[in-house]
């Protein structure tokens, strides 16, 4: 017993000891190294939500590899550092800590999750470091004049929301025939699910169809009442907003309750190769929003990371996964970022590094055009993206896809969201928020500094 | 002896108690007068310890009243019977062992604290007081009952003659007008039993204690006590002075029934 | 009203997999007193071993048959949980004997850390699939009886089978066979049975395999329903309610709680969770075990305790 | 030689009675609250603030709280995590409703609603015990991460249900930068520290062991259960309402339910039982044990597979990591079921017996 209190009691110095090293290493990283761009990459490879997580970050950690394998951001190296923060707002925040002055300091940050959105929201504009929400994120920061430092890139969940009420409107031939409808969202209940609520009120309330609000507890594993409530009131569509499990789960209990999946529609989240992979032919004829980008295996810039990357075993994942929906999200994500500090280089300097600020800049003056996107390797997987200070989505392009039981195809033409409707609505979330932190927008001039 | 048996205090009649369907009690009655020592006998399973906790309320019996000081009590339960004055000690000592012999015995006194939780979450004004007047107090009974030297210990690590002394010392502190005692001296040496015998009867001489005492000694019950009950299968077969209780046949033949 | 038979039918189903579950609970906690919150971690590490020793199996030996390649990997699947099952009480219960309950709860938290992260490590954090060929489209019956027929799902009507027989079968285990009566020899009272020479030790080994099992079983079913994923240890959570309302150490009570749990959420959730915004099945399931326990503390079926002094 | 209480003699009953009857110890307390007020402030970088002493601050705070109702009294709860978010919630809405309403009132405010809902979920533990009690505690946790994601009130009508706070001062103290943060969290911190060891070392304190100890027993002698153990449920909750509020507001900035998940709740309570059950020191070294831990083996895994050759991935690292926590958690209740408190009082004891082993 003596031995272990003195292993126990060893144990626990290393604990202490910890303290102190953990500083110095975190010291050491900081010395600034010419010509590095160092990129945070926040993951989540392990836990509930692994299954989604872990392609998203392959496919962004393969596009950094591939941007240094093509000569860097103009001769400056793409450096980067995952860390695990397991869908943890809390971990989140401590990688965030971690990251945010390694490498020279962090280009952007992505944060992957709601949760973490809105805690890093509070913190970025204190450290100056963007913040990339691609596809995601609170969807009034679309508005720059507030939201400096967000960037809700491509999209955001109003933006699916929108598009999805556009579909379904087109395919019952028109927006009148949206009265009297029954449409139910079925959701997963935290932030992110709920997020959508506002927009798919509205629209209920302008075309006079029925909205109906299913919730589904994290992680969404069992749904049995949810979809005998479904089965009850037989809507005539049915919104997923689901994650991870939810999302086949929703599927098989649709199966088992005799939904049909032609009827359902995800939002991107909902609609890529996990979520349908094991639920395989019975989720033959559901649709999910393809926000930009779906399943790209023909793209080029795939074809170059298969030919530079895995050819050569350095890609990060197995191969097998690169261009599905994920990955090429998390591909993109990271293109977002790169084309941000290139964007930044021409105005303060090709060839350098990136501060924050700077970064912020180029992100905010994007300017995609097919042109450039084809240049890439993007054709046809993106349209053009132009930001702006008081636009910091810069496109809202999107297309819906459908499982054909064992790939996603596209099935609709782009759609874009209806400005009018959204508008509004993130100009009076976004000025209710500047209200609430006191902060005084800023003014087209202003953005001219 | 100065001490003088005074009126009847505490008053128990017809009571029965029983457990799903087991009598443990059937139809009891007798009285406990004012400081005298008044033993409850009996063989293993008479219901002796089952009859001190109706007393203080920790089981409630079916039927019967309890009398005490002139009031009536279809059922105690424990905190009234604490108000009422009534402390006990067990038989399976009952003390709290994550804490120290001193802060066992300042369990006692905490009906008599009135300090609220403000005041002692900032260890202000009464509750600063107050920690130090019973602090006093505690340690009058700390010197009465010599168990100075074991003050800080915990008593988990205190053998078992001392945990039933700091047992006593805690019933003592309440400051209590009826102590019941649940075999005070079960498993002491001759020695400890003396001690223990010496402190029952200096607590009811000094402090003018009524006292009602468990004991299978049987030497130690004929000495000290004033009258005996004598409980056989939850039932009362005897009741007096230890002189005719010693005479009763039926005792007698209870308690030959029992060890043979 | 045929809608709401599918609502109890539907309930019931469910409350027979938490049952399941809580099984695996009430084993451990009979014979042993350690709430085992590391049950979801095991049913997940089974379905895991399961999933992917079937996926693997075909390509190592050659076996094309998906049944056979189920079975070896029902056999390897078993046998992994009965190593874990050894190695938990060998390097844990073990020196934890005489522990308070509480101390014992956060150990077994502890392996339940332990073996999610050893479960993703060996058999990765993707999502996997079970297929032991539960068929999946719903049946219609009784459609002259009630408007537009009664919905059966067939796979939760078979996973209910299952159960059943499961629970069935350990009843004959613990009433028929010697070790079955040396458990609940043990689960009485631990001296007793050791001082007429049972081996605690062998005994608590046995009562592990035997929950190690049926966590295996609970994976399997639950996985093939719900895709072998992290979230399997959810499952877990949702059994809680059932082994409280039912009684920590009674295995009927597992049985009848999960039914009553399953009706409860189910009801609750389809006929009240409209009017307060949904979404509230699983704080209503605890707060029914809760009202359950106002009246009998030590839960349905659970032993009554009498304070002696 | 040292740590000797020889020739301290105490010559009243409040001499003896102080919280720290041994010389040395004062000094030692002393000692280290300099070094945390004084010292830290200058040593520390932004990294360590905000990542590790911030979180472990407000933590130790938590596990206070929980340690007073589960080591104190003797209720285990599963359900902490759910007082803090009530805490959060509850002083957000004193704060954004209340013009002008302080910091600190409010989250005094968050810390007495706490308390009140605290009371209301303790009830059970009058009927219930023990593990019984721990899951019944379960209610309190999914009710309330249902009723902050559902009821629109509670979150400001915020559209999607997360909520956040800034430009947070105190008596006119901006809480800016890292450092003022640390600071205050610890003032605080202190503070209650001070509160809970008052309380445990006086008659609420006895009357909860008492409970927690043998509660027959502890009835006999006038303590009334249902007085002790609500109150200990409202002085917990009150710890884990100002904790849940600290977090909240400046720690997070902005937050949702799941930052007060069922995780949460055993991550408290793992902190009080390897910390030490019934130690007001055990709770701060629990809070330090797991907060760091993780981190640390999350830092370290990667630098000792560089040391080797051996690049491991994200997902190995993280994997690992909850091996070796969940294995190291099972290590220290095999060696040490009494928790790190035992350790050091063992420690303390043979210090100051030494150099005589006995």
């Amino acid at each position: 017993m003596n031995m272990r209190k003195y292993a126990l009691a060893a144990s626990l110095a290393a604990i202490g000891l910890s303290f102190t090293l953990t500083a110095p290493v975190h010291a050491q990283a900081k010395g600034k190294q010419a010509q590095e761009q160092f990129f945070p990459v926040l993951v989540y490879r392990t836990g509930a939500y692994a299954p989604n997580g872990a392609p998203w970050a392959n496919g962004f950690v393969d596009y950094i590899k591939l941007v240094n394998a093509t000569g860097g951001i103009n001769g400056v190296k793409a450096t980067f550092e995952e860390c695990e923060t397991g869908y943890a707002t809390d971990r989140s925040v401590e990688c965030y800590e971690r990251l945010k002055n390694k490498g020279g300091g962090a280009t952007a940050f992505q944060s992957l999750s709601t949760g973490a959105t809105f805690a890093l929201t509070e913190k970025a504009p204190v450290d100056k470091i963007p913040l990339i929400t691609a596809g995601y994120g609170r969807s009034e920061s679309a508005n720059g004049a507030v939201f400096t430092w967000n960037f809700p890139l491509l999209g955001t969940y109003w933006v699916g929301a929108d598009v999805l009420i556009q579909h379904i409107a087109k395919k019952e031939g028109g927006f009148d025939k949206l009265k009297g409808k029954k449409i139910s969202l079925v959701y997963h209940d935290s932030p992110y699910g709920k997020e959508p609520i506002p927009l798919l009120q509205e629209r209920a309330k302008m075309h006079g169809f029925d909205l109906s609000l299913l919730p589904v507890a994290h992680p969404g594993v069992e749904q049995k009442s949810t979809w005998l409530q479904i089965r009850q009131n037989r809507p005539d569509y049915v919104l997923l907003w689901g994650w991870g499990v939810m999302n086949s789960t929703a599927l098989k209990e649709a199966q088992a309750t005799g939904y049909p999946r032609e009827k359902m529609y995800g939002i991107w989240w909902a609609g890529a190769e996990p979520d349908v992979k094991d639920v395989g032919e019975a989720a033959k004829g559901y649709n999910a929003l393809a926000m930009q980008h779906g399943a790209e295996p023909d793209a080029k810039v795939v074809k170059d990371i298969l030919a530079k990357l895995h050819a050569k075993n350095e890609g990060t994942g197995p191969k097998d996964e690169v261009g599905s929906v994920l990955y090429m999200r998390g591909l993109i994500s990271a293109m977002l970022g790169v084309e941000g500090v290139k964007r930044a280089q021409e105005r303060y300097g090709k060839g350098k590094t990136m501060t924050g600020e700077q970064v912020r800049w180029g992100l905010e003056n994007l300017d995609l055009t097919q042109q450039k996107l084809d240049a890439m390797g993007f054709a046809g997987v993106m349209r053009p993206v132009q930001t702006s200070c008081l636009d910091h989505m810069g496109s809202s392009w999107v297309r819906v896809h459908t499982w054909n039981g064992s790939k996603w195809q596209f099935s609709s033409d782009w759609y874009q969201a209806d400005e009018k409707v959204i508008r509004p609505m993130v100009m009076h979330a976004s000025l209710k928020y500047a209200e609430e932190k006191k902060i005084t927008p800023r003014t087209p001039e202003q953005c001219k500094q | 002896m100065t001490r003088q048996i005074g009126e009847v205090i505490l008053d128990l009649q017809n009571v029965s108690l029983s457990f799903g369907g087991v009598n443990a009690l059937t139809d009891i009655s007798f009285d406990v007068r004012e400081h005298e020592i008044r033993a409850i006998i009996g063989p293993n399973g008479a219901g002796k310890s089952s009859m001190l906790n109706v007393i203080n309320g920790v089981y409630r019996p079916q039927a019967g009243e309890i009398i005490l000081r002139g009031e009536h009590f279809r059922q105690m339960n424990p905190y009234k019977a604490a108000c009422a004055g009534i402390a006990r000690t067990f038989q399976n000592i009952a003390l709290f062992k994550g804490m120290s012999v001193l802060d066992n015995i300042m369990t006692g006194r905490n009906l008599k604290m009135k300090a609220n939780i403000f005041q002692q979450a900032f260890w202000m004004g009464a509750a600063r007081r107050e920690e130090l007047e019973h602090r006093a107090k505690v340690e009058e009974i700390i010197d009465f009952l010599e168990i100075q030297h074991i003050r800080k210990t915990p008593v988990g690590r205190l053998p078992y003659g001392l945990q039933k002394r700091v047992d006593l010392a805690r019933a003592l502190a309440m400051e209590p007008q009826i102590l019941l005692l649940d075999e005070p001296m079960a498993g002491m040496n001759i020695e400890e039993k003396q001690d223990m015998s010496r402190f029952i009867l200096d607590v009811n001489d000094q402090m003018g204690t009524t006292i009602v005492l468990i004991e299978h000694d049987m030497g130690v019950v004929m000495d000290v006590s004033d009258r005996v009950v004598v409980l056989d299968y939850g039932k009362k077969i005897g009741d007096g002075s230890p002189d005719e209780v010693r005479g009763n046949p039926e005792v007698i033949s209870a308690y030959l029934g029992a060890s043979h | 009203m045929g809608f709401f038979l599918e609502v109890l039918i539907g309930g019931l189903m469910t409350g027979m997999l938490y049952s399941l579950v809580a099984l695996g609970f009430v084993l451990i906690f009979k014979a042993s007193g350690v709430f085992n919150f590391a049950q979801g971690a095991m049913v997940l590490f089974a379905a895991l071993a399961m999933a992917r020793f079937s996926e693997w199996i075909p390509g190592w030996l050659g076996v094309e048959n998906l049944m056979v390649a189920n079975i070896l990997a029902f056999i390897i699947a078993a046998f992994l949980m009965f190593v874990v099952a050894w190695l938990i009480e060998r390097l844990v219960l073990r020196h934890l004997v005489n522990q308070e309950g509480a101390t014992l709860l956060m150990a077994t938290l502890g392996i339940a850390y332990f073996i999610d992260g050893l479960g993703q490590t060996v058999f990765g954090s993707d999502i996997y699939k079970i297929d032991v060929g539960m068929p999946k489209e719903p049946v219609m019956v009784l459609q002259g009886v009630f408007e537009g027929g009664l919905l059966i799902n067939k796979e939760d009507f078979i996973a209910a089978l299952v159960a059943a027989l499961l629970v069935a079968a350990l009843a004959l285990f613990f009433q028929k066979t010697a070790t079955g009566r040396a458990l609940r020899a043990v689960a009485d009272d631990h001296q007793a049975a050791q001082s007429i020479g049972i081996p605690l030790n062998r005994i608590w080994v046995i009562v592990w395999c035997v929950a190690g099992i049926v966590a295996l079983v609970a994976g399997i079913i639950w996985g093939s329903k719900l895709g072998v994923q992290f979230s399997l240890v959810t499952v877990a959570l949702r059994a809680l309610p059932v082994v409280i309302l039912g009684g920590l150490t009674s295995v009927p009570g597992a049985i009848i709680g999960g039914l009553i749990i399953g009706v409860g959420e189910k009801v609750s959730e389809v006929y009240l969770g409209p009017l307060v915004g949904g979404g509230i099945e699983i704080w209503f399931a605890y707060m029914l075990a809760l009202v359950f326990l106002l009246f009998r503390p030590q839960g349905l079926f659970g032993e009554k305790i009498i304070d002696r002094v | 030689m040292i740590y000797r209480e020889n020739g301290q003699f105490k010559t009243s009953y409040a001499a003896d009675q102080q919280i720290f009857p041994i010389l040395q110890d004062r000094w030692a307390i002393l000692g280290i609250l300099a070094f945390a007020f004084i010292a830290v402030p200058l040593l520390a970088d932004e990294y360590l603030f905000r990542a590790i002493l911030i979180p472990f601050l407000i933590l130790s705070l938590a596990a206070l709280g929980v340690n007073l109702l589960v080591g104190y009294c003797g209720q285990i709860t599963l359900g902490a995590g759910a007082f803090m978010a009530v805490g959060a919630y509850a002083a957000y809405n004193f704060f954004v409703r209340v013009d002008d309403m302080p910091l600190l009132a409010a989250l005094l405010l968050g810390g007495a609603t706490s308390a009140a809902v605290g009371v209301v979920f303790g009830v059970p533990s009058l009927r219930v015990r023990g593990l019984y009690l721990a899951v019944a505690t379960l209610a309190a946790q999914f009710f309330w991460d249902w009723a902050f994601l559902r009821i629109k009130w509670f979150t400001n009508d915020s559209s999607s249900g997360s909520v956040s706070v800034s430009n947070l001062s105190v008596f006119g103290w901006d809480l800016k930068s890292p450092t003022d943060v640390y600071l205050f969290c610890l003032a605080v911190l202190v503070v209650f520290a001070l509160l809970a060891k008052n309380m445990t070392r006086g008659a609420i304190g006895r009357q909860w062991m008492a409970i927690r100890d043998m509660d027959v027993a502890a009835e006999v002698i006038g303590i009334r259960p249902m007085y002790a153990k609500l109150s200990a449920f409202a002085v917990s909750s009150f710890f884990l309402g100002v904790a849940g509020g600290l977090w909240g507001f400046v720690h997070l900035g902005a937050w949702e339910p799941a930052a007060f998940s069922l995780d949460r709740s055993f991550q408290l309570l793992f902190m009080v039982i390897i910390g030490g059950l019934g130690s007001i020191m055990g709770s701060f070294f629990g809070a330090a044990f797991i907060v760091i831990l993780p981190i640390f083996l999350n830092q370290m895994l990667p630098w000792l597979g560089d040391l080797v050759g051996v690049s491991i991935s994200t997902a190995g690292v993280s994997h690992a990591e909850i091996m070796i926590f969940g294995a190291l958690i099972v290590f220290f209740l095999i060696v040490e079921p009494h928790g790190i408190a035992r350790l050091w009082s063992t420690a303390k004891e043979k210090l100051r017996l030494w150099p005589f082993p006995h």
